[in-house]
């Protein structure tokens, strides 16, 4: 690479956008296809238990409710694969796109 | 291209006699799988080693422990001028797992065997340093992690 | 201290021993479901599980793995904690 | 002869996970190695049998993380091989087209890191921000930014559509230009050359011996690549150049991985306009058909990974699981290209594999006379010498 070159990009470079975005002032949003917390539809759930039987991270747990089995996400434990989404018969779990998901407390975490 | 596997095969039982147990081969992904004896494993890769010169990748070993009385191991090699995929099979009972190490025939060796002795307590007789590679010092002696037992 | 990562047999008492040294004051981030709960590495042999088994956590992010932008989300989340004192 | 040791790690002599070496060294040379790994050892081929198949996908995932596209790749080709199924094509383009672009997202981190190691930051800088633009093509496609979950046993998660195919190819053509002003860098720059060049030897015939992979063999002149050899996925439709470097150095393994990168690009872009329409996944039984075994050898970006896997009928779970990453691979090799080197140049010749096993940059110098243990960081090391 030639000086002249470098110095045209170096003074260009100068009067460039930053590559950073100011995160928590200035929201990102991930695209669409993005895997983040679930959204779960309670009417939609039968309580079959396929999605506890298949979470990798063993995230999913069956408590009884209302009558019924309904699952429960915790979500200190889920590794966000979505395979309860896809393996899901009556689309209960469904995919979100909310990615700030920090807490204090670790009960906040588990979805009901 | 089809020969090379043939004449791999002619070598290996010319060279092993009755020790040479079976093979099979699979045309669409030119993988040769070869089931021999144990103790012919360090003449099975010297042949090897004169057929292609040198000329080839091995891969590594896999041991495994199917629940039966023997623990099998799988040699896989890539040899690059044949363009072959071969798998080298051969049990070693559990009780007596004695296998001549293949160190000195192949060095790439090395650690693959290390690591079937800690995990299925397989002997490698010949081995320069036969001990623990991946389990923490303070693991106890003559427990395999990967036995069924 | 940021945790990341399962929490395994041999590390624990090293976690520990780091956690002890640090000097006050110190604030634990969990970063990461294996972090967090022990994630896809549950019921393996050689695994505790969450970071919080051993030392006290004070913000957990979770996700495999998160987002940059979720971590500092954590951060910030950390920051109004120790304004708000704790 | 007197010689000292020193020990390099548990904590990270270059990268991701811990890894210790010991170096015996005369002086500033280096005349013995010997490495001690397993200081993240999880258990993770006893834990697949433990698991379910569509379970284990998710395990094998979180093997290594920046690899973890070949991982499910080569985990699913196996698990598809024991129980005779074939994906469909479609299917088949899309786990090339994420499979290459997780190895230019992996190929950029590791140059990225290199620069950072000999001190050329702002290279760093550079490099790694065009490597958020592919992270974010990956999300875009698969849902996360490193943990893609795409491959499943007889397809892939989701298919592409063609608003994501022009935004696809956009990205490759911003990267694509990059990445040919770093191959020149590269090629060219008296700092990378004065640090790479001649560092770390490892000549064709002992690369060959000690079964080195991946970029580390092709850096060496032999001309061994599994997308070629052995075509998985897309690769029998999709030809590719197999970059070989015969200088045998450093220098020549990063020369390789940056021409990959630009080769990964191209495959991308010919996967995209070469991909038929049609079904991306076929229903597979959720217990195992057959009692067999079935193998999957992939070039990962760090080299040959192969998974070894044994079914039995009717069993929902794998008897036996077996895992051989790259690095593993290339540790007789980097203990072979370390010897009679300097201190000074470990960093530089680690870096050069790609190794995949140390998470921070800890390196410990043990002097065995005196007993006298001196902790650094390997970045400090890079500087100090």
């Amino acid at each position: 690479m030639t000086l002249p070159s470098l110095l045209r990009r170096a003074w260009s470079n100068l009067f460039k956008k930053p590559a950073t975005v100011q995160y928590p002032f200035k929201k990102l949003i991930p695209p669409t296809t993005y895997r983040g917390r679930h959204v779960l539809v309670n009417e939609r759930c039968t309580g079959c238990g396929l999605c506890a039987k298949v979470c990798p991270a063993f995230a999913i747990t069956m408590v009884p409710a209302e009558g019924r089995a309904l699952r429960v996400i915790d979500l200190s434990k889920c590794i966000f694969c979505y395979q309860c989404e896809s393996v899901c018969p009556r689309g209960a779990i469904r995919r979100g796109r909310d990615y700030e998901l920090a807490t204090w407390r670790k009960d906040e975490l588990v979805l009901r | 291209m089809a020969e090379d596997y043939v004449k791999l095969i002619e070598v290996l039982r010319e060279g092993l006699r009755e020790r040479f147990l079976r093979y099979e081969y699979d045309a669409k992904r030119r993988a040769l799988k070869v089931l021999v004896e144990r103790d012919a494993l360090p003449k099975a890769f010297e042949l090897i080693n004169e057929i292609s010169r040198g000329e080839y990748h091995f891969t590594t070993i896999t041991g495994a422990d199917l629940g039966e009385d023997d623990v099998e191991l799988t040699y896989f090699l890539w040899l690059i001028p044949q363009k072959l995929r071969v798998m080298i099979k051969a049990s070693a009972p559990k009780r007596d797992s004695k296998v001549q190490s293949l160190v000195n025939v192949v060095p790439a060796t090395i650690l693959y065997e290390r690591e079937v002795y800690e995990m299925l307590g397989v002997r490698f007789e010949g081995h320069p340093r036969l001990e623990k590679l991946f389990l923490p010092e303070d693991w106890p002696e003559n427990v395999h992690p990967l036995r069924r037992e | 201290m940021i945790v990341t990562g399962a929490v395994t047999r041999q590390a624990a008492e090293r976690i520990k021993r780091v956690y002890e040294q640090t000097p006050d004051p110190k604030f634990v981030m969990a970063v990461g479901a294996c972090a967090c709960g022990g994630g896809v590495f549950q019921n393996c042999y050689g695994v505790l599980g969450g970071v919080d088994k051993v030392i006290p956590v004070d913000v957990y992010v979770p996700g495999c793995p998160p987002r940059p932008d979720a971590i500092i989300y954590g951060v910030a989340k950390l920051i109004e904690k120790v304004t708000r004192g704790g | 002869m007197t010689t000292t040791n020193v020990i390099v790690g548990p904590i990270h002599p270059a990268l991701h996970e811990p890894e210790r070496f010991v170096f015996k060294v005369d002086g500033e040379v280096v005349v013995d190695v010997e490495p001690r790994i397993g200081y993240v050892h999880r258990g993770i081929e006893k834990a697949m049998s433990e698991r379910t198949f569509t379970q284990g996908l998710y395990l094998v995932e979180r093997v290594c993380g920046i690899c973890n596209v070949a991982h499910t790749l080569t985990a699913v080709q196996a698990i598809e091989d024991a129980f005779g199924i074939e994906p469909p094509k479609r299917a088949k383009y899309l786990r090339t087209i994420v499979h290459e672009l997780n190895r230019i997202h992996s190929h950029l981190l590791i140059l990225g890191v290199a620069c950072e190691l000999i001190g050329f930051d702002t290279m760093f800088m550079l490099i790694w921000r065009d490597r958020e633009t592919v992270m974010d093509m990956v999300e875009m496609i698969t849902g996360n930014r490193v943990m893609s979950a795409y491959n499943i046993i007889g397809g892939v998660r989701r298919n592409i559509s063609d608003h994501e195919v022009s935004e696809l190819r956009k990205a490759l053509d911003t990267i694509t230009e990059k990445v040919r002003q770093y191959r020149e860098m590269f090629a060219e720059d008296p700092t990378i050359r004065a640090r790479f060049v001649g560092v770390g030897r490892l000549s064709r015939a002992k690369a060959l011996a000690l079964g080195a992979v991946g970029p580390t063999a092709r850096g060496s002149g032999v001309k061994v690549d599994v997308r070629v050899e052995e075509p998985y996925a897309a690769f029998d439709e999709v030809p590719l150049n197999v970059v070989v470097y015969e200088e045998e150095d450093s220098w020549a393994r990063f020369m390789v991985r940056v021409d990959e990168t630009l080769e990964s690009i191209r495959i991308v872009k010919e996967c995209l306009s070469k991909m038929p329409p049609g079904p991306v996944k076929v229903p597979v039984p959720e217990v195992a058909p057959r009692s067999s075994e079935g193998f999957s050898v992939i070039e990962a970006p760090r080299g040959e990974l192969i998974h070894h896997v044994y079914t039995r009928e009717g069993e929902d779970k794998p008897l036996r699981y077996r895992i051989r990453t790259p690095t593993y691979a290339n540790i007789p090799s980097v203990c072979e290209m370390l010897k009679g080197g300097y201190i000074a140049d470990i960093p530089a010749a680690l870096v050069s594999i790609d190794p995949c096993f140390s998470c921070t940059d800890r390196v410990a110098l043990v002097d065995v006379r005196t007993g006298k243990k001196i902790s650094i960081d390997l970045r400090m090391l890079a500087r100090r010498y």
